[in-house]
């Protein structure tokens, strides 16, 4: 096989180079597969003014903004995924500019969704829901041209149209990667697919590296080929506290212990210490949810692909 | 809210969606409306969310999000919102919808977004999510709401997250909403609420 | 499981209750799962008037219009799959309306692709290729409106859009259905996801009927969901001799027996008669074709998932 | 045509090819000339068709065409048409893009679709296929032609199946075809042509 290998990288290095200080990151998952490892990582390495791109932000956006590492978010959803519990960090900011202001533009999924579409193809636009009357047809922050509207040549109604978004980098989490960085993924996508495509550069974060014969085997669950890889990350739970189909379940427990206890800035500061700065790496992370609880939340026991 | 108010309004729910049918669900409590509706008496539903997951049995855990990927589980298709969003619900191959509304206006405009103005508003909600989408493409639209606070229902939401008739039904036909897209009924604790020609909410029926 | 099981029918019964005179069809695949047995059984019952629809059209779409039951083609690409052999029927219906004058409607493979992708979503047009200066932009036969230009409201260059198609039929090759009519294919898919999605009514004529679970396993391999399926046909080696990825092998020999054969119109009818009317049922075509050949074409010698 | 001058042209189209390069073929001698460079000088470069297969590595049998799916075996990536076509093709992730240009004008316009008049052709070729993408979308866009016929060379093609230049040069950017597309050579049997600023074919260098 005559493949380019990509760089295999650690989280460590893999934010030291491709996230500097003002970075435009578009992050993967969609309250599933969420790369949390990657912005605890972010956090310890006192990132600032990260312009953030994530469709569902959850938790993870929810540590960005309440570390002070986001100046600016693009996204349709910010909430703990786990019922009724709000993203707290981002309410602070949003409410009263807790740690610090933060600017934030809005576009529904479906929106954002095309949006990503649009960039992946460089398409100049595409159709997309009709929103007008919404607000975030009407609130523009810093994407003033996120959307318009067109008449089709062909008759009708008038048609909404959203902006290509082309993010400048994309750190997505991932089941699988060979050394040539094809990235596989089990169960329902989202967005993936093409939010991978619209990105300028891309790092995968992947629950396994497997030989390229175990991907040439299910060729179907490849989301991202090679050539759209710019680096591979190999970070066993990269995901948790939210589920990763087929190796993990999402963790409940750890989502209502991060509700409560990032309900006042102190708690949070408490949090990071003891989740994140207190852990030094994400294995350090996992080691501190302990065995027992991995074990719980493991959805096989063994792997089975 | 006493507890058998809101065995009601689940129930209430639950009992607008038919067997058979294919029904997109939100957040909330959509989803457990609809685990309840296949417990029931519509054993033969079909629920399809926005991450492309369609769920055509009743799975062995209920999910806490349509996130929660206890709702894959036995799935017969796991594809993409393109599909979930588009190709199934913007195309009307989905014929019932169900959004939650907790801030819900008289033209049936829900707000998730901002209590009061957009950049320091008093309260900040989770946003859009895939809602908007549910209430601009969705068929057959059902509104829920658990609450009973006369602040859950202002005359205007401060912020039109998921559109109902906006100012009124001619509205979306003009901005190009499709025809049959449009909330049709709103259950909340109290009872049933439907919507006249001009899109404005009215008192279908109360719960005794 | 509570689910709506499909009527499964016979190719027959398909074609009489689906196909009937003048209907509007695509058929699906790309060369390769191209539902060949389907064409047979619309030549056997002597189907007039059909209003084809075939991204590329190879021998299926070639036997169609040379047994004279095509009316109107809308496709890309018409041609014997093997290599310099013209698709001879097609050639002389064009060039000499021999048997019949058909009337034909072209665009470009991406600019098809689009439409039905615009067709899938009811989006009211999709972005496409320029087109601009090509003869499928000027030329225009039964779909006057197929193409046509507008300005982003973001500025740039015009953009070329593709109305959206929504065929009134589709009849897709797939690998593998359940009772309720979820519908696998394995491999490459051109434009079938969105292809199906677009049609109003749906039939799948699949290699094998397999239970639920055996769906389950795999449900990213899912290309139409239940609900979208109308009826469903167990036959299988339906896309002979194109390939049916992981079954069978595409057949170049019967291809080239084909060139040969439909070289002249007599050399044609021989072929039908040989091939379509003789064997009276896709099983008796595959009897005819022989053990041998058959166990030649399978890619492995027994079912391997 | 002799042997030697037709193994010159797969050559010297295959040499074009470097190593390491996303390649996008099409149908017939371009999917031969990127097997003799992943043979010879390019075992690195990584093939995508229009049906969705990346090919990274020397397939066990020659594919008869982009959709024989002897093409697909061991591929890591198989995916559809909306990937190949505009993700990776339109969106310039393909580096180099190879057609066949079987009649082909001064400005680089390829025919494959009739010879004559559109509704009643002296010749009626297969038509477009992926081929109009190829050469609309496709960054350093190789024609290749095993003609040494002079009809496959006419002033101006009767049906511009695959753009090239048009009328000249301006019409690509006028007509919304990205910078970046559009021929860059066509390699015959005779020689290896090239495109100057008015997009017009010049010689760029003959077989000795």
């Amino acid at each position: 096989m005559n493949v380019r290998e990509k760089p295999i990288l650690t989280l460590q290095e893999a934010v030291r180079r491709f996230v500097p200080d003002g970075q435009e990151l578009l992050l993967g998952g969609f309250a599933f597969s969420d790369p949390t490892a990657v912005a605890h990582e972010i956090i310890r390495q006192g990132r600032r003014g990260l312009r953030v791109i994530k469709s569902s932000g959850g938790v993870l956006v929810d540590q960005l903004i309440g570390a002070g590492c986001a100046a600016q978010l693009l996204s349709c959803h910010i909430w703990n995924s786990v019922g009724p519990v709000p993203a707290h960090c981002f309410r602070r900011a949003i409410e009263r500019e807790r740690p610090a202001p933060i600017a934030i533009e809005e576009l529904s999924y479906g929106a954002l969704s095309m949006a990503l579409l649009a960039g992946a193809c460089d398409f100049p636009f595409m159709p997309t829901t009709p929103l007008q009357g919404t607000g975030h047809f009407t609130e523009r922050t810093f994407w003033p041209d996120k959307l318009g509207v067109v008449r089709s040549p062909f008759g009708g109604e008038p048609v909404t149209v959203v902006s290509p978004l082309k993010p400048e980098l994309g750190i997505f989490h991932v089941h699988r990667v060979d050394r040539a960085g094809n990235a596989q993924v089990f169960g329902p996508l989202g967005e993936t697919r093409f939010a991978m495509a619209a990105c300028r550069r891309l790092v995968v974060v992947a629950e396994e590296l497997v030989d390229a014969d175990v991907i040439r085997g299910r060729p179907e669950l490849t989301v991202a080929p090679s050539f759209l890889v710019d680096a591979v990350v190999i970070e066993p739970w990269a995901a948790h506290p939210s589920d990763s189909y087929g190796y993990y379940y999402r963790d409940l427990a750890h989502h209502a212990l991060y509700g409560e206890m990032s309900r006042t800035e102190d708690g949070f500061q408490r949090y990071l210490e003891e989740w994140v700065f207190g852990t030094q790496t994400h294995s350090g992370f996992i080691r501190t949810l302990g065995d027992a609880r991995v074990r719980e939340l493991m959805t096989r026991k063994e792997p089975w692909w | 809210m006493d507890a058998s108010r809101f065995e009601r309004f689940l129930l209430t729910g639950a009992r607008c969606i038919p067997d058979a049918t294919v029904v997109f669900v939100g957040f909330h409590w959509p989803m457990l409306m609809a685990r309840v509706a296949r417990r029931l008496h519509a054993p033969g539903i079909i629920v399809v969310y926005e991450n492309g997951i369609v769920e055509d049995h009743l799975t062995a855990l209920l999910p806490t999000s349509p996130c929660d990927l206890v709702a894959a589980e036995g799935a017969p298709m796991c594809a993409g919102c393109f599909e979930s969003l588009y190709m199934w619900l913007g195309a009307g191959r989905v014929e019932m919808t169900v959004l939650e509304a907790p801030i819900v206006d008289r033209h049936g405009n829900v707000n998730t977004s901002v209590v009061g103005t957009y950049h320091r508003p008093k309260v900040r909600l989770p946003g859009s999510g895939g809602g908007t989408e549910l209430a601009s493409l969705g068929r057959g639209l059902l509104l829920v709401s658990a609450s009973t606070d006369r602040r859950s229902y202002p005359e205007r939401v401060d912020y039109v997250t998921s559109p109902g008739y906006l100012e009124g039904a001619d509205d979306r036909e003009r901005l190009g909403y499709k025809p049959g897209s449009g909330p049709q009924i709103l259950v909340n604790p109290l009872g049933m609420f439907r919507f006249d020609g001009r899109g404005e909410m009215y008192t279908a029926a109360l719960h005794p």
